[in-house]
């Protein structure tokens, strides 16, 4: 009868409210579920359980992999490729060596940890269904939202969105694809 | 339950006493501290304030044009570097520059990891003033060289057809490393810093145009739990890395003139010293810009007294640092009775350049130690005065260390005096244009103040009282 | 290229502007014929990183096609690494000459006039292009030694300024309209026989030169020929008082125990310089063969070379100087009043230490002093027995000119009597004193000719200004001090339509198309015995005629009136001496650039002269010195970022005035002002014009030499000069090691106990080892004597540029090697001032401070410990010029190399690259010499022996002071110096270990002599 | 609030930032290939000159040796070009009146030089010995190619500073017996570097070849 929908979104005024409803909407076992704060609220991904993060252990490979690769580089260059007598110093002045290598770390590392978060995030994402609903600009501002998808296999277009009013949403809107 | 995030919510009951103390203005909500941030930049008429500086600082950068132009037409020489002086200004506004370029990560960085919740409304543009001075710093290791039109990709190490690559024991190429890292590591912080201010920006702008501009470089940011979960591990690891890299670039700079073998220059107490310096310097030039900033853009709500104290107590601290190593530089000269450590400190004091010592010494030592006084810490003018004093004082130093080691070294003989010309004058101003040219355009286009970290210092952002009503 | 090149309009060029022509098109490193030839522009300017460009915001197309190449360069600039060549051409000979093989360097034997005198050179010539002088050790005047004079007379060869044309007051003419114009004058002489014709001619040793001249007047009796040369002295004159005739001395340095000169610098000036450097290092240098440390008192006014390597120097002013001969005359017991008693004490010693010395000893006098005074050293000299041992005369060999003869012509010509003036060499307009003004008087002459290698001051004034040919483009001969002769053969065709003197002569009689090469071998055809072309080639390959010395003729002293006492004429006020410049002579060099900014020898200054004088007299006349820390005076003038700020002071002399710069030298006596000759030039040419003032406008002809009367007063107005040490003390540490022979004789290691060096287990690194050649170089102070022949001869090997006053008062003059200058003592007090110079090239450290700081490794280490520069690798962060405690790297702060005038690119090594704008340079140890030598012994499957491989700067050094070569081969001479107790490497407590080490000096001062002169 | 961007956006900036990336790796390979390419090193570009001389034609058609004409090549750092006299020893008798020999003809008359194209250039900073390298058994062959081959002349190798260093380093691999040095047609047995003939002729000869700076750049 009606176009299928990507899912619904709950509107909430404080953040003591939307961490509220989170922790009902898991307990009713919602899974497809995300919430929308203007700042980060530790406790509303806690409500809804999502995994640890794996962006530390990417970025503690990518700290690695600098080291070794600005190591290796200079350790290439200096003794294997083109040996230079410099200064009366040995080929493999490693002290020397440190500083440069030290650099590579940091900047890999840095560089993972980003191109990881946006990656972890699906970024960049200009496009994404909860942008239809025109109230949803206040994720930014001021207000708190929670989108339970139409995937969710406990998901009911109607008895959904009654439970969703029922947790204290002051408002519910559908979210087209 | 409490103190979970990374914003220290633990100390929240002190934190709305006295005047001096609160980090942010009674009365303020989520809209409030969104808007009136963001209208500084959505506004559609750009005050007439911002025209007359932005041309000012814009006029200055054409120096910048003219002096480098001139340069690569008729050669380093019309500076006033000669044997023995190799290095003058150039290397002095580099080291000034990279110097000031240090407060902005360390308070993004170090004091995030040390939950100085007081570094939220201010640590946005010390990024940006980061990024600037580092640009601005960046322009003479290239332009400082004979050849510059060779040297900017000889000094990176790339499979070349001559089969050589970069020595990799010159502290040079450790700056090549440094700085670029610093460069990059600074602009993806303040970048990540950023995405939520502007999927904000994008979700205010009026103008279809500066939606999509916002929006693609917001990249689709929705706030949504699972981004500010990834979010904020990457941001403090950030942090983390972000900590020693500020600590390394300042030492790698210094190794510039402790691993040279000149008299003034070959001191194991250059490092921390120069480190103590960038912060002392960094912390001058945000005082510098916050104190109009916030008078202009009415942000005293935000940008309170406690936050211009507070920085005026590093400055002291580092200040403190400062002497201690000018200290240190004397005794060692005269406990090692080395010769020419001796002539060298002996010559700061009483030789040709004698003037520069003993204002460096006015600037450095005697000026930031009138910050004990709790009246003139507070006072705003006062403030913004001592920050010019220190930013003259650390420009000194570097001129000390440079000009006044190299003019009179070890052979009698090859001794020499140095001079700026009007084209190192030129240089310089030119890139101070350049640096607020980029401040300028910041402030219009980009948030000055993390609104989505203020927002977490809005009372309504409590959890607990939450709890208390539910 | 001949006109004046405008000014430019940054500091940038405005100084070597002057130096080169206007560059626009910038030219490749050039290297060889084949790459002579144009190319395209954009490629061309890729290829080279934009390096003449400096001039194009001059005019607006080449601003645009900078644009547009910039815009291409920015596209390209991932290419620019080794961007594509520009396409060149090769141009092989037609028919290819005989010994010609390209790329080797052929060597000729010939001479370079030394104001007349000749010096035995060999030129190294390469695909016919002379590059480079060296000296010829088989010729008596050179044995292999050179001075910076001769050095640089490859440049006066290529300098662009030289008169190219005939020109007759500005037209351009040709020999033809020339000899045109002559035919009718010559024909009314010979009908007068000659009685309206004068000849004008500096010194001539020349055989074939002079009999040309006598047999003109013998044709033309009527005609008379004159003679002038401004730094002339009174040597003959005296010898005439001495012996009845003039005779040429000669001394023998080498075997004289005991030197005495009295204001003779022999050291530096004179035919016979060069020899006697080498002879008197002998006697310094301690070497093995253990001939015995000679001893050196120095009496004179100005400080120079032999008075700052003197084991005691008396500064007196030149009126005392009379009084000292008579008084020590009077001293050894010779029946002469008049004897000055001021410096008894400083006299008797020293007479004492002659007689001890008897016949080991010698007395020299000076140009400068009177004939009276010439006439009283021969007598001491005979009285000391040493005639025939350290002394010895001979007939004169240049023809006998007296300072009078010009007066004689000027009074001929202000009375209308010279009909036809031919004046061949010599710039008398310039030159001739203040009261015989020349110039004007000549305009009287109906007929002026000038033959000279500039268009200068007098060419101005002629009806014909006749090109003259370089000594290396011309066929001549000339003898030296002892009269050997020497053929001077030329090695290139003259450049431009330039004559010789022998063939402008010959233009005056019956045969006027005679070549000079005919005319020189007609000369000597009947001279070289039966076999004339066998006698001939061998004359030429050797560089001299053999068996050609005047032989010594036994001279006996006649007393006469002149040793009666004389009354001094005491006048009031300052006395003033002249003297010719230590690096432009008479201003006859004033147009090359190597010499004027070849640093004078002790005053370190450049492309100017200056009013010399001692602390004290500064003082009285309120000129500003700059004080050091302790508040004692550390230099002469305000040192600035630009240069030397010194007070200028007006010289009043008879009414005359000059003004000129004030320069404090420590060590000239109080009461006196220097002024040395040669400066103030306003025709010399680019380089030359407008450099220094003119002290000829000041020098009566009553009083060559030196006067007395003259009032000197500061102006208010200030100079920049530019000098390369401002800074004359040592500050205490152990640069220049000296001590006395009692302090060597006691302790032997005295120079290595002064400072201790690091062992070399002190560095965390193990050392690199050096199999294979390990190249050291070792300079023994004892035997330098600070001459600067070294640095010319870098520079001419080296290709270095000259900068121009400017950029050397910035601090930025490129000299590879430099000799550095240290006073020691009160400069209150003359008497107590000690000299010490010492030669500083790279020291090619094996832990090169250097090295390790450059970022992109334009600057190694190579397997045999050569401290390599890579110029084209080099990006100009001058890091390891700061780290250099040595600071001897040089940097290209613009393009100081001329990349446009081809007569330069003809004068260059094309062994050596030129450099380009924003590189570092500095000393290789001429590793250009070491890869050709190593390259032979390969192709000849040995070893490269021990002395193969002389540095420019050795093969130069007329002292033998600098030793090359191989310290890991024991045997070599290098090592044997570097094992010597006396071998010490500068500042080695900084762990550099320089491959350039010092052998200590060791003075020899008398004990008995009066402390004060020890300082 | 509405849609700003269309769908296809999500796609399109994921690829373009995985483009940065990539995009700027490949410019800076592209720009080392370029560097390498023919287009700036001019390897095998055949050289347009005043005569046609053809080396294929005197070298490999009648076998004239190296040294006739590059006469120097041995004792000098320069190989030598002929002088005008040298072409007409010969051909002032055969091909006498050929068009395309006029110029030569032209320059011995006028005593004008030919102006050859130089083909193998080396930078003005780089100083190339030939004796050195012939008289160690490195054959013309080895840098200049199958010149008996060429009937116009083209450069056979980069000139590169890597290739010259690549011989410096390894000589075994590219000596030759001496008596083979002017055969520009020698190549090395099949069994050249397991053979180790190399290796022993390096020895023999007393190749030292050296990497320092100032080998070449002085």
């Amino acid at each position: 009868m009606k176009t299928p929908i990507y899912g619904l979104l709950a509107e909430f005024h404080s953040p003591h409210e939307v961490v509220e409803a989170a922790e009902r909407v898991h307990a009713a076992g919602f899974r497809k579920v995300d919430g929308y704060s203007p700042y980060p609220i530790e406790e509303l991904s806690e409500a809804l359980e999502l995994h640890k993060s794996h962006l530390p252990k990417l970025v503690l490979a990518g700290g690695i992999a600098g080291l070794l690769g600005g190591l290796g580089l200079e350790y290439w260059a200096s003794v294997i490729e083109y040996p230079m007598n410099i200064g009366g110093r040995p080929f493999f002045s490693w002290p020397a060596f440190i500083v440069p290598a030290y650099e590579t770390t940091i900047l890999f590392a840095a560089g993972t940890a980003v191109l990881g978060m946006l990656f972890l995030n699906g970024l960049p994402e200009p496009y994404h269904p909860v942008f239809n609903v025109p109230g949803f600009a206040l994720a930014s501002r001021d207000k708190f939202f929670i989108c339970i998808e139409a995937a969710d296999p406990r998901f009911d277009r109607v008895e959904t969105a009654k439970f969703l009013k029922g947790i204290g949403a002051s408002a519910v809107s559908e979210v087209e694809h | 339950m409490a103190s979970a995030t990374p914003h220290g919510r633990h100390e929240h009951d002190e934190r709305f006493q006295t005047e001096a103390d609160r980090l942010i203005a009674p009365g303020h909500d989520f809209a409030s501290v969104t808007d009136s941030i963001s209208k500084i930049v959505l506004q559609r008429r750009t005050p007439r304030g911002w025209w007359l500086g932005f041309a000012f600082a814009f006029g200055l950068m054409q120096l910048l044009l003219y002096a480098v132009a001139h340069l690569l037409f008729v050669g380093i020489g019309v500076w006033g570097i000669t044997i023995p002086i190799g290095w003058g200004f150039d290397i002095i506004n580099f080291v000034w520059w990279i110097g000031i370029g240090h407060a902005g990560t360390l308070i993004s960085a170090i004091l995030l990891l040390l939950r100085q919740e007081w570094r939220t409304s201010i640590n946005r543009f010390a990024e940006a003033m980061t990024l600037f001075a580092v640009a601005c710093a960046a322009f003479y290791p290239i332009f400082h060289t004979g050849r510059p039109w060779i040297a900017f990709y000889w000094l990176l190490p790339y499979p070349n057809t001559m089969g050589l690559w970069p020595n990799f024991r010159s502290p040079l190429i450790w700056d090549v490393f440094a700085v670029t890292t610093y460069a990059t590591v600074s602009a993806l912080f303040w970048f990540v810093g950023l995405i939520p201010d502007l999927a904000t920006l994008r979700d205010r702008a009026q103008s279809k145009a500066w939606k999509v501009v916002y929006g693609m470089a917001a990249m689709g940011w929705r706030g949504s739990a699972k981004h500010w979960h990834n979010y904020e591990t990457a941001y403090l690891l950030l942090a983390a890395l972000a900590t020693p890299l500020v600590v390394s670039v300042h030492t790698v700079v210094s190794f510039d003139f402790a691993t040279g073998i000149v008299p003034g220059w070959h001191a194991t107490i250059f490092p921390p010293y120069f480190v103590a310096g960038a912060i002392y310097a960094g912390f001058a030039m945000v005082l510098t810009l916050s104190i109009p900033l916030r008078k202009f853009y009415g942000l005293e709500d935000f940008i309170t007294m406690r936050h211009l104290e507070n920085m005026a107590k590093v400055m002291l601290a580092t200040g403190l640092i400062v002497a201690y190593g000018y200290m240190c530089e004397a005794f060692f000269a005269w406990y090692s009775g080395n010769p020419y450590e001796k002539y060298m400190i002996l010559n700061r004091m009483t030789g040709p350049y004698a003037l520069s010592y003993w204002a460096l010494i006015l600037c450095n030592v005697v000026a930031p130690n009138m910050l004990w006084s709790k009246r003139l810490r507070t006072s705003v003018p006062f403030l913004f005065f001592i920050s010019f004093v220190v930013s003259i004082g650390m420009w000194l130093e570097r001129f000390v260390i440079i000009v006044t080691s190299l003019h009179r070294d070890f052979l009698p003989s090859s001794w020499g005096l140095y001079a700026g010309t009007r084209f190192d004058w030129a240089a310089f101003v030119g890139t101070i244009g350049l640096f607020l040219t980029l401040i300028f355009l910041f402030v219009r286009f980009l948030p000055a103040i993390s609104i989505f970290e203020m927002r977490t210092l809005v009372p309504a952002a409590e959890m607990k009282e939450g709890e208390e009503h539910s | 290229m001949s006109a004046e090149p405008p000014r430019a309009p940054f500091e940038a060029r405005v100084e070597f502007a002057g130096v080169r022509p206007k560059a626009e098109r910038g030219r490749a490193l050039w290297r060889s014929l084949d790459e002579l030839q144009e190319s395209p522009e954009f490629l061309e300017f890729l290829h080279r990183e934009f390096p003449a460009r400096a001039s194009e915001l001059e005019d607006p197309r080449g601003r645009r096609e900078f644009m547009r190449v910039m815009g291409a360069s920015a596209a390209l600039a991932g290419l620019a690494a080794c961007t594509k060549q520009p396409e060149e051409l090769i141009v092989p000979y037609v028919r290819q000459p005989e010994q010609i093989v390209p790329g080797r360097p052929l060597f000729f034997a010939t001479a370079i006039l030394d104001r007349g005198y000749a010096r035995g050179v060999l030129v190294e010539s390469h695909e016919g292009r002379p590059t480079k002088i060296e000296g010829n050790p088989d010729h008596p005047a050179s044995l292999g030694g050179s001075d910076a004079v001769s050095q640089a007379a490859i440049l006066d060869l290529y300098d662009p300024d030289r008169a190219q044309t005939v020109r007759s007051f500005g037209e351009i003419h040709s020999w033809a309209e020339f000899v045109a114009a002559l035919k009718p004058v010559l024909e009314k002489q010979r009908a007068k026989r000659g009685a309206g014709l004068r000849i004008l001619t500096e010194t001539v040793t020349s055989p074939t030169l002079r009999q040309q001249l006598e047999d003109l007047l013998a044709e033309l009796p009527e005609a008379r020929w004159h003679l002038w040369d401004p730094g002339a002295g009174n040597a003959y004159a005296g010898a005439r008082l001495a012996f009845g005739e003039a005779v040429e001395t000669r001394c023998h340095l080498d075997a004289a125990a005991v030197v005495v000169s009295l204001d003779a610098d022999f050291l530096a000036s004179g035919p016979a310089s060069v020899r006697r450097i080498r002879d008197f290092a002998k006697r310094r240098r301690l070497s093995d063969d253990g001939a015995p440390l000679n001893r050196l008192y120095a009496v004179e006014t100005t400080p120079g070379l032999t008075g700052v390597n003197a084991d005691h120097r008396l500064p007196v002013k030149p009126s005392e100087m009379e009084g000292i001969v008579r008084a020590l005359a009077a001293a050894l017991g010779l029946p002469i009043e008049g004897g000055t008693s001021d410096h008894a004490a400083w006299i008797a010693p020293l007479a004492k230490d002659l007689q001890a010395h008897a016949g080991a000893s010698v007395v020299l006098a000076g140009e400068a002093l009177s004939p009276e005074a010439h006439a009283l050293v021969h007598l001491i000299n005979e009285r000391l027995g040493v005639v025939g041992k350290t002394v010895s005369y001979s007939a004169p060999v240049a023809a006998e000119g007296d300072p009078a003869s010009l007066g004689e012509l000027f009074a001929e010509m202000s009375a209308r009597r010279v009909e036809a003036l031919l004046i061949l060499g010599g710039n008398p307009v310039y030159t001739a004193p203040a009261d015989v003004p020349f110039g004007d008087a000549m305009m009287l002459v109906p007929f002026r000719v000038h033959l000279s290698l500039h268009d200068d001051e007098t060419s101005e004034r002629c009806h014909w200004q006749l090109p003259e040919a370089h000594p290396l483009e011309a066929w001549s001969d000339a003898r030296a001090f002892d009269g050997t002769a020497s053929i001077v053969q030329p090695l290139i065709e003259p450049l431009y339509a330039g004559k010789s003197a022998h063939e402008v002569l010959a233009l005056l009689t019956s045969r006027p198309d005679r070549r000079g090469r005919d005319i020189v071998r007609d000369h000597w055809r009947p001279r070289l015995g039966p076999d004339f072309e066998k006698a001939w080639r061998r004359a030429l390959h050797d560089g001299l005629v053999a068996g050609t010395a005047l032989p010594e003729t036994p001279m006996t002293v006649k007393l006469g009136d002149w040793a009666k006492a004389k009354t001094p004429a005491a006048a009031p006020g300052l006395e003033v001496v002249f003297r010719p410049d230590p690096t432009v002579g008479d201003g006859r060099h004033a147009n090359n650039g190597w010499l004027q900014e070849l640093p004078k020898p002790v005053s370190k200054l450049t492309w100017e002269n200056a009013v010399y004088m001692s602390l004290a007299t500064a003082r009285s006349l309120g000129v500003r010195t700059s004080s050091s820390q302790d508040g004692g005076t550390e230099s002469a003038g305000q040192p600035t970022p630009q240069g030397t700020v010194t007070d200028l002071v007006q010289i009043t002399l008879d009414g005359r005035k000059v003004s000129g710069p004030a320069w404090v030298l420590p060590g000239h006596p109080d009461g006196v002002v220097t002024v040395h000759l040669g400066y103030g030039r306003w025709r010399a040419g680019r380089v030359g014009n407008g450099a220094g003032f003119n002290a000829y406008a000041i020098r009566g002809s009553a009083a060559l030499h030196w006067a007395t009367g003259a009032q000197v007063e500061k102006t208010a107005y200030s100079a920049k000069v530019s000098c390369t040490q401002d800074h004359w003390s040592m500050e205490g540490r152990h640069l220049v090691r000296a001590g006395t022979r009692e302090e060597f004789e006691h302790e032997p290691r005295f120079a290595q106990e002064l400072a201790e060096d690091p062992p070399n287990n002190l560095t965390l690194y193990p050392p690199h080892a050096y199999e294979g050649h390990a190249w050291g170089l070792s300079v023994d102070l004892n035997a330098c004597v600070g001459c600067n022949a070294c640095v010319t001869a870098c520079q001419s090997e080296n290709n270095i540029p000259v900068v121009g006053k400017d950029q050397v008062g910035r601090g930025r003059e490129m000299h590879w090697i430099r000799v550095d200058r240290y006073f020691e003592g009160r400069p209150e007090d003359p008497a107590s001032i000690r000299t010490w110079s010492q030669p500083v090239m790279c020291m090619h450290c094996e832990n090169a401070p250097c090295e390790v700081v450059c970022p992109v490794t334009a600057t190694v280490h190579s397997d045999e410990g050569l401290n390599d520069m890579v110029y084209n690798r080099c990006v100009g962060t001058r890091y390891c010029s700061n780290n250099c405690p040595y600071k001897v790297r040089r940097f290209n702060f613009y393009l100081y190399q001329d990349w446009t005038t081809p007569t330069y690119k003809m004068m260059r090594n094309p062994d050596v690259t030129v450099r380009s704008r924003g590189v570092m340079e500095k000393c290789t140890y001429c590793v250009q010499r070491i890869t050709r030598a190593r390259i032979d012994a390969k192709n000849q499957g040995r070893e490269i022996r021990d002395g193969e491989i002389q540095t420019a700067c050795q093969q130069a050094c007329p002292a033998e002071a600098i030793v090359f070569g191989d310290q890991n081969d024991a045997q070599s001479r290098v090592a044997g110096l570097k094992a010597s107790p006396r071998s010490y490497g500068l500042l080695t407590e900084l762990n550099t270990r320089p491959r350039t080490t010092y052998l200590a000096a060791v003075r020899n001062p008398n004990p008995e002599m009066p402390k004060a002169s020890h300082g | 609030m509405s849609q700003i961007f269309h769908h296809s956006t999500n796609t399109l900036a994921k690829v373009s930032i995985f483009g940065a990336v990539f995009g700027a790796g490949a410019g800076l390979w592209l720009l080392l290939e370029v560097n390498r390419s023919p287009y700036v090193t001019n390897v095998g570009v055949a050289r347009e000159q005043p005569v046609p001389f053809s080396h294929a034609h005197h070298v490999g058609g009648m076998g004239v040796d190296c040294r006739y004409c590059h006469t120097s090549v041995e004792r000098s750092a320069q190989a030598g070009i002929p002088p005008t006299k040298t072409c007409m020893n010969c051909h002032a008798q055969i091909w006498s009146q050929s068009p395309t020999l006029e110029p030569v003809r032209a320059s011995l008359r006028s005593g004008r030089s030919i102006e050859w194209v130089k083909v193998n250039d080396l930078p003005d900073f780089v100083y190339f010995n030939h004796g050195a390298h012939v008289n160690k058994g490195v054959g013309c062959g080895t840098c200049h190619g199958r010149v008996d081959r060429m009937p116009l002349m083209w450069q056979h190798a980069s000139l590169q500073m890597e290739w010259c260093l690549e011989c410096h380093r390894q000589p075994e691999k590219y000596v030759r017996p001496k008596a083979e040095v002017f055969n520009v047609a020698w190549e090395p047995p099949a069994d050249w570097s397991a053979s180790g003939r190399g290796a022993e002729l390096v020895k023999e000869y007393g190749i030292k070849p050296r990497t320092s700076c100032s080998t070449c750049h002085r």
